[in-house]
């Protein structure tokens, strides 16, 4: 156990596997699979696995998404790094061979394949492509994928090994905010379920529920209004598809208030899905949703910040909920 | 264009064929001939610059592949008379017949039998009954999967688009025009990962040529030495298109050569040109040299999807013209290909060589007819699925919820 | 006036703003641009106006998608008509440049093209990739797109003819299972609104909202139910992008019931937007989805047909919920 | 392979240039010896093939070019050291320097002003400052664009990645690798259509070979004969990648020329040798010739984004290596580019030439040098933007409601 980085600890994940399993390959683009982290030994996937099994390829992230299912489907476990910009290139292949081969063969097709989706950091400053957040949404309709997004360095490594074991395609999303991230990460391999959401503050005024690059601003806020009185629960959903509605419905069950936090573009966030489900299994909650309007994000610092939901967004909304 | 850039042939010249021991030396010259008679006015496409590989075939292994191609021609056949008369028949196709010497001689040349992690894999079209009888999927089977039954080889959640059998390395159909060349080419880049000998062969129609898909396949194919097989079954229209609509080229191969990669173009009807040509890619491919390309001239004798046009006991279709399609096939077009049969191709050339007399000839085809028949009919006394059951294997493990009743 | 066919009324809106305007292009791939009607002139745009401005191209649906965006970024109004098979080749483009080039560059990018995306029939039998019904979410997540998706030949004309008018890029999603519809459609253009709902039957005990194929089963299920002595208010949303809020709101701030039906997937579909929009504008509402289930379709039609919702299914899950 | 598929090529020694009454026909070979001579070691790419166009410019416009490639160069070297030396200032760039000759000999040779359905419309990059100024957009606009201001060219919501003016026919910036060539057909497909004689340019870099567009835009630009000019810049490096990583040509014009397209290399340091390139393909285009390719061999000083490595004062960046890198450029490639610099080798021309003389030539620099720091200045002055017009231009008219508060 160790204080880690978020790429660290997924890389040693990731090594683990591909030392135990010679068969398994690793698909980048723009970013080597290379890690350092204080008091630990480089990892370079590269170097220590040699070119034919992690290949650095041209800018073709639907090659790269094919490629590590084609990889599976061979009964080769494999994994790919999808840069942000190319976070929706491979949409297509996911969603309609991956997603749904395994039921259109009748339970045939195996594909033990990991797609990293890395998500833009929303950094102020890059506009539209480079700072927007949406792939959340548009893997997450996909049947027959797991499509996960975890928040720690913790989760981030016990999901990636998980990711790797299982043997339904996952979706892995990546933001690339939550790189500066760090965390104690065990230096074995562990799991962290792809079915659960995590709740991270107990409460019982309001259920609070974001994912992914939404939870630190929610923390936040959530330590904020409990130093004000507030009893504020908090879950990391973790798990896109398929979603722990119970988790979900237990709390708002309890808290009758909900309050969903978003990166994402409002229409169709996952905090709709989110409601949705809750809606049709409490009675007499009142909701509210924080997320990104529906406007690509512009380059400007000063209209970008202004519109990425933030710790006050929250804490404004939470306030006026309860 | 040079379609050789980066390999070495055996011509039949060069001790490749003269230093055979086979008995079949002395009479490639006749099977040539015959051949080439056949093809008539069109060019004897690849004759002779290929390594005659067929020639040591075995005489089973020869009269297989006449019984291969006889069990494509059947089925379809087959099929298309269900269709056209059972109206209690549910089951569809876009039918193969008259591509079948391709998918044949291409499988021949593949380990399709074996454990997983060494057996050769083959991903097929939208048009795979061809392919999927050519790689050892159980006929029965897959008959009563295409009428969507229960016990069919993909359970019924399949039918003929998404036909799968791994156990034989048939990954399967595709419905898609695009993602299964490159998806071959990831099984490709597993094996050269994992120091296997394996090799993945796609088959695609001249309608992928467009799609943007082709160029990631060959380009990476090229840049990381995969031993993958591009099978092109050029049938000269994707649906209702002429190739000419959507290529500019004439041979399709020209574009895979471009990118480096040994490209072949064969007579499609003529499955031991096929098989050479097939046969030379995957000795290639396994021995570590990388990518090829065979574009396979073809054609199919019944319309872009199910029978329309064609009548009970006939083979191929005729006389259906949708209204105001831009570019609708002639007929005499169908009616010239279908001189040169790719049944009777293989079967004259068998007779030629002296491994089947014609009496014995006939006699399989009926032996075939026969099996067939008797497919569809144990097809056709298979349960039906059980509804629930759509929810299951979305994943390995577990069902979905029912999410209709609200 | 006269009884026309879906696919004619949406050609002769086509027709009409070609012959108004000789830069504007189409581009096809399987479907040619050609419908009878009984007693009306057989319209074909490639004839008429020539293989320039009409186009058959190869199966490449990012080119097509891609091109009118070029051509209408040129000056010229441009329409594509994208096969269902190849219905999410063109995402990428349209969610990463389409959808935010106008935002990107401050307004300076005019973009007046129509993608028509077309979506499967649900025909039983086909499996997967040919009978899914899922592109409503994917479209309807984009900021900058309309996203609209008619439901009668009415519509389907005056949205068309509002789509090919608008400065803005329109997605026209067109289920190819409402291509047997007919209905009285006028001779002349008229534009329907791509921001409105319609509410199709008014009633006070229950809102039902649906959309495109899903709308036939919920009209036959209102009519039943109504005979059966309950008040169905029955919304069509036409638009998903921007979606009618107000409309929705209305409706069940009186009903009180909220009963989505969606021929797409659960997770996520365009009816966990609308229960989202409504709980949080009402207080007290009782809410209920239809839909899919999030798994492909299966090819076996006593499988499918259980899966897909109809009218039964919206029949039981209203009783259930008044 | 042979670039000419297509074309019929009127080349220097056939009248296109002795016939003409330029009197610097007697000057050409003089400056080509110069070229010749500072490639040193290079091959002098397309040098002869192509008709000597630039000979027929006027002094003007020979100095209007010299002119251009200053203004880039100083835009570029005055941004880094703000970026190095000013603490306030936020803006980025993905830097051009290096490059400049090719953005301004084909923009040279289009039209840049007039009604929009007449001026020629260019496709940029993610590297767009280069191809900005060559098209004609007004640079004080441009830096205060990218410096995220309310006056800027784009409002502040585009900065660097997506820079836009059609009012120049600027199209764009593209942030993407990939979507651009194809869109660019798009925009030549209607010009067609219409029946216009516009063409469209796409500038695109060697990363964008890999990409499954390329296929389509070649492809469909080919068998749509469509008015498009691929202009490939061959820097060398996608990221930090070789393009030998993603691409299996020495040059990426064979594979253009493989669909038939008419292709050319050019030293992309020449800014006449792209003038003539760019021209040749415009005047093919406009005669409804089709498309071209035009792949320049470029290099830039800077690396590929931002100014890490660099020095405020100094031209390039050195010493930039970041950890674990696959295939980072060696600096000694960078120092043997930088010898053959476009800004000088565009000088020493008109100075060859007897277009200018060399005071003059350093007194032009000093003018622009000037114009480009008033333009940093002008920009650091311009009002931030209001945080609720990010709102504004998601439709065309209205604002979309605010979500953040809930
Ligand atoms: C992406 C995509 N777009 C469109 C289609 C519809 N489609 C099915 S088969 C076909 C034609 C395929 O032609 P070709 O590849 O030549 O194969 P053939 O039918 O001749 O065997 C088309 C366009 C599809 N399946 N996928
Ligand atoms: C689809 C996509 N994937 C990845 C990237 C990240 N990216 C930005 S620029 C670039 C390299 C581009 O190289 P090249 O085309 O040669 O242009 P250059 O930077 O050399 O001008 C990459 C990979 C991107 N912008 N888009
Ligand atoms: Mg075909
Ligand atoms: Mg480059």
């Amino acid at each position: 156990m160790a204080q880690k980085s978020w790429m660290y600890s997924v890389l040693e994940a990731v090594q683990y596997e591909m030392q135990q399993d010679p068969a398994m390959t690793w698909i980048f683009e723009l970013t080597p699979p290379v890690a350092s982290n204080p008091g630990k030994p480089v990892i370079n996937l590269e170097t220590e696995f040699g070119r034919k099994r992690v290949v650095n390829t041209g800018i073709d992230e639907n090659w790269m998404a094919s490629a590590v299912l084609g990889a599976g489907l061979a009964g080769s476990r494999s994994a790919t790094y999808i840069p942000y910009q190319g976070a929706l290139m491979p949409l297509q292949v996911i969603q309609n061979v991956a997603g749904k081969l395994r039921h259109m063969t009748g339970g045939k097709a195996s594909m033990p394949v990991v797609w990293i989706i890395e998500m833009t950091g929303q950094s102020p400053g890059f506009a539209g492509q480079h700072s927007c957040y949406e792939e959340d949404t548009y893997y997450a309709h996909i049947p027959g994928v797991r499509t996960v997004i975890p928040s720690t360095p913790y989760d981030a490594k016990g999901m990636m090994v998980s990711a790797l074991r299982s043997p339904d395609p996952v979706v892995y999303l990546y933001p690339a905010g939550l790189r500066g991230l760090t965390g104690e990460v065990p230096d074995e391999q562990y799991e962290v379920p792809l079915d659960k959401a995590a709740v991270r503050q107990e409460g019982s005024d309001l259920t609070i529920v974001s994912s992914g690059a939404g939870m630190p601003g929610v923390l936040e806020a959530a330590a904020t209004l409990t130093t004000e009185g507030m009893s504020v629960e908090v879950i990391d959903l973790r798990v896109l598809k398929e979603m722990d509605t119970e988790t979900l419905v237990n709390s708002v069950a309890k808290t009758k208030r909900l309050l969903t936090v978003d990166q994402s573009y409002y229409t169709l966030c996952p905090g709709a899905e989110v409601i949705a489900r809750v809606a049709e299994n409490v009675d007499g909650a009142r909701y509210k949703r924080v997320a990104f309007p529906d406007a690509p994000p512009p380059a400007s610092p000063e209209m970008f910040l202004w519109m990425r939901p933030n710790a006050d967004h929250i804490m404004g909304a939470a306030r006026a909920l309860v | 264009m040079d379609h050789e850039a980066n390999m070495k042939v055996v011509s039949p010249e060069q001790g490749g064929m003269l230093a055979s021991e086979s008995r079949r030396g002395f009479l490639k010259l006749a099977a040539l001939t015959g051949a080439v008679a056949a093809v008539s006015g069109h060019r004897a496409l690849a004759n002779g610059d290929i390594g005659y590989h067929a020639k040591d075939l075995s005489d089973d292994k020869l009269v297989e592949l006449y019984r291969t191609i006889l069990k494509i021609r059947w089925h379809e056949r087959t099929q298309a008379d269900q269709m056209l008369t059972n109206p209690d028949y549910r089951g569809y196709n876009h039918f193969y017949a008259g591509q079948e010497a391709v998918a044949t001689g291409v499988c021949a040349t593949l380990r399709n039998s074996g454990p997983f992690d060494q057996i050769d894999l083959v991903y097929s079209s939208h048009r795979p009954s061809g392919h999927a009888i050519a790689k050892g999927v159980d006929i029965p089977k897959m008959c009563a999967e295409n009428d969507f039954r229960a016990t069919g080889l993909n359970g019924g959640y399949a039918a003929e688009m998404h036909l799968s059998d791994p156990s034989v390395g048939f990954i399967g159909a595709d419905g898609m025009i695009g993602p299964a060349p490159v998806i071959a080419s990831g099984s490709a880049f597993a094996f050269r990962a994992r120091e296997s000998d394996q090799v993945a062969v796609v088959f695609a129609g001249d309608g992928n040529y467009a799609a943007p898909h082709f160029h990631s396949t060959l380009n990476n194919a090229k840049l990381l030495d995969l031993p993958l097989i591009y099978v092109m079954e050029n049938n000269l229209y994707h649906q209702y298109a002429h190739y000419s609509y959507s290529c500019p080229h004439k041979d399709i191969a020209d574009a895979a050569a471009a990118y480096g990669i040994p490209s072949r173009v064969v007579d499609g009807q003529d499955v031991l040109q096929v098989y050479n040509a097939a046969k030379e890619a995957v000795d290639r491919a396994r021995a570590g040299g990388g990518p090829s390309f065979i574009e396979a001239k073809t054609y199919r004798y019944y319309n872009h999807w199910g029978a329309p046009g064609a009548k009970a006991g006939e083979l191929g279709a005729f006389g259906y013209d949708p209204l105001a399609i831009t570019s609708f096939r002639p007929e005499r077009e169908v009616r010239a290909w279908m001189q040169r049969d790719p049944v009777d191709i293989a079967r004259k050339i068998l007779v030629d060589w002296g491994v089947l007399d014609s009496a014995r000839a006939i006699e399989i085809e009926a032996e075939i007819k026969a099996e067939i028949k008797d497919a569809f009919a144990w097809a056709s006394e298979q349960p039906l699925c059980t509804p629930e059951d759509g929810l299951k294997h979305v994943f390995a493990e577990g069902t979905v919820p029912a999410r209709q009743f609200g």
